[in-house]
């Protein structure tokens, strides 16, 4: 397959030393062995999140995001933007739709950009990287490059909310979505695809403003993975990877529970599964360490 | 039943439910000649497949019993069972109508004596009980069967089995070498009375209709019920075959939802309303029923119906549209809401979820052959363009079952109204 | 009729060969069945079989022919013989099917096979061919009362058929409730706005159509005759009488709105500003002649906030208003809402309900004027209590839970009260009346039929007319008069107009088969027709009284007059006749008194009971058919006839089987009652009032009362039915035998 | 205003054409069938439950309670979840519709006070459009301390084992304090915003005025 090419936008959780900074980690060397070509938008901002609402209003918001837009464009014309992060994307591609179905708004985006000497004339396409992974590359040749695979470890698919809905993954159910699950099983992994707790909500934002409000919801996340005997938890969201994995010991000193289960992306599953090492996976960014991963990332890989 | 030719004073019915007879039957009674298409090997059509109707509580079977005796006695209707229409050709009082024929492997000779039956033992999927049971590959697609007249499931055909099934039959009825073909049939007008299919509850995602095995639908509800059902007729859920005592029924699934069905399909509150006095006849003690509902359409003289129920101490009803369902570790479906009137969180476990899955139209997402003009939900509309070729039942409507006999007795009106002047011209 | 020549014909297929001693029973028909030729075959119904048989018609002079094979309701098509009388005897789904394939039971199987051959000989000889009713009229013309929007599609929707029409419309004017509207509920996509009514171009239609004459200012004076040969007066406005020759009719005499007097507590009569949906449609009316702008009656001000009240006098369980809804008014409410929104978009609509009820594309409509910006509030209104210009709706939310929910300052509010059938007069209301002790203004009649029955065609419980059957909507009670339209059962525009087309069809059909002498539905086809010896009669009246159909007449000598081409051949009639003078062709208190004493009947010691069924053929014959085809044994000591209906049954049938010797009865038949499942209405419940005092007659015959059985019966009860007959079989061996026995 | 009026409004259409005009998506409260499986599907109402769900926000926006639910905390419960939007049989956008009614209630000064939520996304807004780009760790303090100086160590002292294992695994960097990821053009990002600010100020004004 020859080189594919995309506009990143990696988002603020993935910068160096912030929270997803291992999710970033990982995805560049996945990336590098299913020869995907990732270059960073230059300059890029915030897509002002979800919870940003209370002061952003439509316009700004909409605004920040088309800033991103322009710059990719400016730069790297006709490439579709990729993110990794859940909220970036659909931040994103919130904005492309409200712009795309509204000519006023679309004006009024153009002016406020102008301010920042920018323009938009293509709207972009969005795209997250697992539908990247999913469309573009397709699990065949995903798993084609699995030398080391994640024999008998059992993980739970938990998908969470902006990924799935209100866009989705193309071909998924908002209610049962399984590309999580042909993931896990792809990397040779066993997959637990009656997972109840696979869309439920993390608490998003809650977790810091109300915290005992997402922790409940994180409890059910993270029990229900172990009733169904999941010694991992994957997600494809840097918030639900946060939330899911961070407040383990609060929960636990709330509800009286000994929670301690890793919570992975799925790119640190297939740089493990593709012959790389700990560091290369970021597994050294878990709070909440994968032992059993980082055993199997120190075996010697299969040929 | 005799053979006529079909010429162009000929009416063509397409759908032998309870729709395309009344058409097919009321024209024959005026004295007009028709041919009645049906799809599959028996006529009767989806209330063939109802175990009661509402508001009556009476035996859908009992309708069909006079219609078919009707029938048996009219030598001016032709009918052809597993048979499709694949092409309309010509214009309003001349058509050419294609039909499609499968074979049946049996030819009339058969006696419905059930010896192939009992030779066969490859079980198949039965489609009249929702493939909720399986029959023999050599069957009488049901007790009401119209032709009374056995079939061999294609899936045997060139195995041991089917020949196992020409053996047993004394009769020479069991024909091999039938071929699949097309004919062609002459026309004045056509009546297009397909009727309905349920919606594809696996679509209601949330519902977790395929993935939760005691969330059923409506008409599923009905095989179970029915004495002719595959738990002849007491209603044990499908999981692990317990009674299933508690039960939920759930509105507007698939309707009323711009997600799946825009319209409103009229008879799913009538149905749940009708079903729950099943639980209250299989377990008079012990039975409850909960209706989960946005509005209750009991439309017209059915609101008596309603009241009734509503005076029944084993039917709660709680206005809410169910938002989610989960299943507890003992297989029990939960469900997930809140009651709008008074704002009340419930989750609530059930022995068996049915839902009541709306009305679309057959006709829908297939390519009529010939011009039809349909609306976006796909029903046939009363359109000039449509020609001689009339839209009948739940073709054209969401329509209970008396509302769609209208229809079609009008429609076979509109039908006559073509044949006559043909025949006025030809005179 | 002179000679006749039976033969028997005994089918050895589907396991009658092996399981029976098939020259037994050819040798039971020559000998205690007298058949000059009894043959028997291996495959009957094959073209071979049915060959033979057709040979001997056509070649030996057979004219009566006993096939002793499957049920009647099999193998229909093939042992189709319309010039003979045919019977059949049921080998197989009611002998072999039922019993066990054993040893043991062979000797009682053979002795069931047997019998029935024995019965069907004795039925056939009783018969003869049905020839038809000679007594028919030719009229070709239709009769609509009625010309709103029902009765003008009606009478189009014949014309184009080819029929000409009588159109009588009481008022001076076509158009009904619709001519009254400001525009409709939208037929087509995209059901976003009011659409106009479509009246004025029936109405011209009708008027254009040379074979439509119409009648305005006019009532029927008296209807009189039976289908196709009706003969109707119809009285118009200058006092002149026409008289017109009619072949069918249909009644399309809609409805009147509920009086919104009725409802003070929801201001109905208390102030201008409170109106019923029709009076907001006069309004609306008004408003199109002017600016456009609907106004306050009391003061003229443009309206600037109006409340629609749901349900109102409707769906209501006390018994005090209307107990059904009307199934329009939700749509209308939303139309009428929309005349407001559309032309001043400021005015505050607000439509409080129960249930928001807008089936199939009225979802669409609902949604429309949810984006006009009409507001949907699911209450139940309390009262409404105008002050000056407006008025205060005091309800409770059921949603925000607000017992003491109001709306202030409302300059208008309508309500939508329901639909009341225009229907006649009740003919069964009477005793009704006098019980509650109230005095009711006495309706008009609407047909005037000269019928012994009453004026007009009888109503359902909530005062529509018929159909009470669900599959078949156009069965009224009486023959050859159809009634559609809101007088049948709530409906709107199009609705109305499906109905209209489909009665014009069904009374089409009424005077063609009237024509041919034939029956219509549900023994549509049917040949057969009541002969009465009238010189046997002791003018009892029971015929004329019972006749679920209002077939019968009485002369004026207190004879019954027979209206053949009414009568729907259901024979209840035969049944209730003491002196047993009234019979049909092929089925008469001969073809079954006959089969009942052909039966052999075992002696006492014999341990060897016989119970007689007598089955309905319309929903427990085929259930026993079923419990056959699924081999569910029972009792080989039963013998059953199928009749038309429980109504036909005879009393004298039950006395003869008793005093043959038969140990019990059953009878099996539809339900009966308000939720009635008999096809002929009300047989079933007038053969079991007749049952009832079968009491009587067994006492005097000093016999047990559980001699006699009477079951209500459904088609599904295939397992039901062998239980019930195996229970009542054993239940007689613990009674004993009948003392009549040997006698 | 008075309560006289207050009762004149009652199921007027004011408050919705408040709405309609001033809120995001506002114009599609009207299209509420009050089915309910908004509020059944979301997550924080389960947990804990909101004291109007969003179907019975639009009803009262339809019966014209303003006070009602412009103070109410019930909105700040979101969580973006967008369980409500997929399921919604009329296609409602009611995850946008609840944010809008918040901020709608924040910009007129309606909106609770003390509400948590409220205050954090105001924070995390002002965070990332001061540089462009979201600085984890000055969100977190900010959120500590928003009760003042003691409830704020307090707060951060809960959280320090959380926060210890962010820098173990080298997921919050205590050097943030200080700088921190930034864009460069941070001045054209203000520019930018303020003029989309004016924009949409302009815009609503126009509508409230007609």
């Amino acid at each position: 397959m020859a080189t594919k090419e995309y506009a990143f936008y990696p988002g603020c959780s993935s910068q160096k030393g912030a929270s997803a900074s291992n999710y970033l980690t990982s995805v560049e060397s996945m990336c590098k062995t299913l020869d995907v070509k990732l270059t960073e938008i230059p300059d890029w901002n915030c897509c002002g999140a979800s919870i940003g609402y209370a002061e952003a209003g439509e316009l700004p918001r909409h605004v920040l995001n088309a800033r991103n837009f322009a710059l990719s464009e400016q730069h790297m014309p006709g490439k579709e933007i990729v993110a990794t992060c859940a909220a970036c994307w659909l931040g994103a591609r919130e904005t492309r739709e409200r712009l795309t179905h509204s000519e006023t708004l679309m004006a009024d985006t153009r002016e406020a950009l102008k301010e920042s000497g920018l323009e938009i004339n293509e709207m972009p396409n969005i795209r997250h990287m697992v539908e990247v992974l999913i469309e573009d590359l397709g699990f065949d040749e995903m798993k084609k490059h699995v030398v080391r695979p994640l024999e008998g470890v059992k993980i739970a698919g938990y998908v969470g909310c902006q990924t799935n809905r209100p866009f989705g993954v193309d071909g998924e159910s908002f209610e049962n979505p399984l590309y999580l699950d042909k993931m896990v099983e792809m990397v040779g992994a066993e997959p637990i695809p009656d997972y109840e707790q696979k869309v439920t909500c993390c608490g998003g934002a809650l977790a810091f403003s109300e915290p005992e409000k997402a922790q409940a919801q994180i409890k059910d996340i993270v029990e229900s993975a172990y009733d169904h005997g999941a010694e991992m938890i994957v997600t494809p969201c840097p918030l639900c990877q946060a939330n899911v994995e961070i407040y383990q010991g609060q929960v636990n000193k709330r509800y009286g529970t000994k929670f301690d289960i890793p919570v992975m992306y799925y790119s640190q599953l297939m740089v493990v599964a593709y012959g790389g090492d700990a560091k290369a996976a970021g597994l050294n960014g878990q709070v909440i360490k994968a032992r059993r991963l980082e055993e199997i990332a120190a075996k010697p890989v299969k040929r | 039943m005799t053979e006529h030719v079909a010429t162009n004073e000929t009416i063509l019915v397409v759908g032998g439910g309870i729709s395309g007879m009344t058409a097919a039957l009321e024209a024959a009674e005026t004295g007009k000649n028709v041919v009645l298409v049906e799809k599959n090997p028996a006529l009767g059509g989806r209330t063939s497949q109802l175990y009661r109707y509402f508001p009556k509580l009476c035996h859908p079977t009992c309708g069909l019993e006079i219609n078919l005796r009707r029938l048996k006695g009219n030598p001016r209707v032709r009918v052809l069972t597993l048979a499709e229409v694949s092409g309309i050709e010509g214009s309003t009082g001349n058509y050419t109508v294609s039909v499609k024929v499968k074979p049946r492997y049996v030819n009339e000779n058969c006696t419905a004596c059930g010896e192939c039956e009992r030779a066969v033992e490859t079980m198949v999927d039965d489609p009249f009980n929702y493939n909720l049971g399986q029959h023999k590959a050599a069957f009488l697609p049901n007790a009401m069967a119209y032709p009374q007249r056995f079939v061999l499931d294609p899936s045997i055909i060139g195995t041991p089995e089917a020949d196992k099934a020409k053996a047993a039959c004394k009769y020479g009825a069991i024909d091999l070498d039938m071929k699949e073909e097309t004919i062609e049939v002459k026309a004045g007008a056509v009546i297009w009375a397909t009727g309905w299919q349920p919606y594809d509850a696996a679509k209601i995602q949330p519902y977790g209709y395929g993935r939760f095995k005691n969330v059923i639908t409506s008409v599923e509800f009905e095989r179970l019920a029915d004495i002719h059902g595959p738990t002849g007729g007491k209603i044990l859920r499908p999981s692990d075959g317990k009674e299933a005592k508690n039960v939920a029924f759930i509105q507007c699934a698939g309707s009323r939802d711009e997600n799946h069905l825009r319209h409103c399909s009229r008879i799913c509150c009538m149905a749940s309303l009708k079903q729950t006095h099943y639980v209250r006849e299989k377990f008079p003690e012990g039975g409850k029923s909960t209706i989960y509902y946005i509005d209750i359409r009991a439309i017209d003289r059915f609101e008596d119906f309603y009241q009734k129920v509503q005076a029944d101490p084993t039917v709660t009803f709680i206005k809410s549209k169910v938002a989610k369902i989960t299943e507890d570790e003992s297989g029990n479906p939960v469900c997930w809401g809140v009651d709008t009137e008074g704002y009340k969180r419930y989750t609530t476990a059930h022995d068996l979820v049915v839902l009541a899955v709306g009305m679309e139209p057959s006709v829908k997402g297939i390519n009529i052959p010939g011009h039809i003009a349909s609306d976006s939900s796909g029903f046939i509309e009363a359109d000039p363009a449509n020609g001689a070729v009339f839209g009948a039942g739940c073709a054209t409507n969401a329509l209970d079952v008396n509302r769609a006999v209208q229809s079609a007795t009008a429609a076979a009106l509109r039908a006559i109204q073509v044949v006559n002047k043909v025949a006025k011209a030809e005179a | 009729m002179a000679d006749i020549k039976v033969a028997a014909y005994i089918c050895k297929g589907c396991g009658l060969g092996e399981r029976l001693d098939a020259d037994a029973l050819v040798k039971v028909a020559q000998k205690d069945g007298k058949v000059p030729m009894a043959k028997s075959h291996d495959f009957l119904c094959n073209a071979d079989g049915v060959a033979m048989i057709k040979n001997d018609i056509a070649n030996e002079g057979v004219t009566h022919v006993m096939i002793g094979a499957c049920s009647r309701r099999a193998k229909t098509e093939a042992f189709h013989f319309p010039e003979n009388a045919v019977a059949r005897a049921n080998l197989r789904e009611g002998v072999v099917w039922i019993r066990p394939d054993t040893d043991e039971a062979r000797e009682t199987t053979q002795e069931m096979a047997e019998d029935y051959i024995r019965m069907g000989c004795a039925e056939v000889k009783a018969m003869t061919a049905p020839e038809g009713n000679p007594n028919t009229g030719g009229s070709k013309t239709l009769l609509v009362v009625g010309g709103g929007i029902t009765g003008m599609t009606t009478a189009i929707e014949a014309s184009k058929t080819g029929y000409s029409v009588v159109l009588v419309e009481k008022s001076g004017v076509l158009g009904g409730w619709a001519g009254k509207l400001y525009k409709r509920v939208p037929v087509h996509e995209p059901y976003k706005s009011p659409a106009d009514t479509g009246v004025a171009d029936l109405a011209s239609q009708i008027l254009a159509d040379g074979n439509i004459k119409l009648y305005l200012n006019a009532t029927i004076a008296k209807t009189d005759g039976s289908p196709g040969k009706f003969v109707v007066s119809i009285a118009t406005e200058s006092g002149a009488t026409h008289t017109e020759d009619i072949g069918a009719i249909v009644q399309a005499t809609g409805f009147t709105p509920y009086d919104m007097n009725k409802l003070p507590e929801l201001g109905g009569g208390k102030s201008a500003n409170v109106v019923d949906q029709a009076g907001l449609e006069a309004l609306a009316i008004d408003a199109a002649s002017k600016d456009g702008v609907i106004r306050r009656p009391s003061d003229g001000q443009p309206v600037k906030s109006v409340v629609f009240v749901q349900c109102a006098g409707q769906r209501d369980p006390t018994g005090k208003h209307l107990s059904f809804c009307s199934g329009h008014c939700c749509n209308t409410s939303i139309k009428q809402a929309m005349y407001f929104k559309d032309a001043n978009p400021d005015v505050d609509t607000t439509i409080i309900y129960s249930d928001l009820r807008t089936p199939g594309n009225g979802e669409d409509f609902y949604r429309s004027a949810q984006e006009k910006g009409v507001i949907f509030t699911k209450g139940n209104v309390a009262e409404v209590v105008p002050t000056g210009n407006t008025s205060t709706v005091k309800f409770n939310d059921l949603i925000l839970g607000d017992a003491d929910a109001s709306i202030v300052d409302a300059d208008l509010v309508v309500l939508a009260t329901g639909q009341v059938p225009n229907s006649g007069v009740n003919i069964e209301a009477p005793a009704v009346a006098a019980e509650a002790g109230a005095v009711e203004v006495k309706p008009i009649s609407i047909l005037n039929l000269n019928y012994r029955q009453g004026p007009d065609v009888p109503h359902l419980k909530q005062g529509f007319t018929d159909s009470h059957f669900i599959c078949f909507p156009y069965e009224t009670r009486r023959t050859g008069i159809y009634t559609a339209g809101p007088v049948r059962r709530p409906m709107d525009i199009p609705q109305a107009r499906e109905d209209a087309t489909g009665a014009a069809l069904k009374a089409i059909q009424a005077l063609e088969n009237a024509e041919l002498g034939r029956a219509a539905h549900p023994r549509s086809g049917d040949l057969s027709f009541p002969k009465v010896r009238l010189e046997g009669c002791t003018q009892c009246k029971r015929c004329t009284v019972e006749c679920p159909f209002g077939a019968i007449d009485e002369d004026v000598k207190g004879f019954p007059l027979f209206n053949e081409s009414r009568c729907r051949r259901c024979g209840t009639c035969m049944g209730a006749c003491p002196v047993r003078v009234i019979s049909f062709e092929n089925y008469s208190v001969n073809t079954v008194g006959a089969q009942i004493k052909a039966v052999d009947i075992p002696d006492e010691f014999s341990e060897k009971p016989r119970i007689l069924i007598l089955a309905c053929e319309n929903d427990a014959y085929p259930a026993l058919d079923m419990a056959g085809m699924n081999r569910i044994e029972y009792s080989a000591y039963v013998r059953t006839i199928p009749v038309r209906c429980l109504g036909s049954v005879n009393t004298i049938w039950i006395t003869d089987a008793l005093n043959a010797g038969y140990d019990g009865v059953m009878m099996m038949g539809c339900k009966s009652g308000d939720e009635y499942q008999c096809h002929f209405v009300k047989g079933s419940e007038l053969g079991r009032v007749r049952l009832s005092k079968i009491d009587d007659t067994l006492k005097t015959l000093n016999l047990e009362s559980e001699r006699v059985r009477d079951l209500e019966v459904a088609i599904t009860d295939i397992q039901r039915l062998p239980e019930m007959i195996n229970k009542y079989a054993a239940e007689l061996v613990a009674v004993g035998p009948s003392p009549f026995k040997g006698f | 205003m008075s309560a006289n009026t207050a009762v004149a409004d009652k199921y007027r259409n004011n408050f919705l054409k408040e709405i309609e005009e001033q809120v995001e998506m506002g114009d599609w409260v009207k299209m509420c069938m009050q089915c309910g499986v908004c509020s059944g599907s979301c997550p924080t109402n389960f947990q804990s439950a909101w004291e109007h769900p969003p179907q019975e926000l639009f009803m009262m926006i339809r019966a014209g309670k303003r006070e009602e639910v412009l103070t109410s905390t019930s909105m700040w419960n979101c969580t973006s979840c967008y369980n409500c939007i997929v399921r919604c049989p009329r296609k409602i956008p009611i995850t946008h519709i609840m944010h809008g009614i918040a901020e709608y209630a924040h910009r007129i000064g309606k909106a609770p006070k003390m509400q948590a939520t409220r205050f954090f996304s105001v924070l995390f807004w002002k965070n990332c459009t001061n540089t462009g780009r979201v600085n984890e760790l000055k969100l977190s303090l900010g959120l500590y301390f928003k009760d003042g100086f003691v409830q704020g160590v307090k707060n951060g002292l809960a959280m320090q084992s959380v926060a210890i294992g962010l820098i173990k695994a080298g997921r919050l960097n205590p050097l943030e304090l200080f700088g921190g990821h930034k864009c460069k053009d941070q001045k054209g990002i203000q520019a930018m915003l303020a003029k989309a600010y004016e924009i949409e100020r302009v815009r609503k004004a126009a509508k409230m005025a007609g």
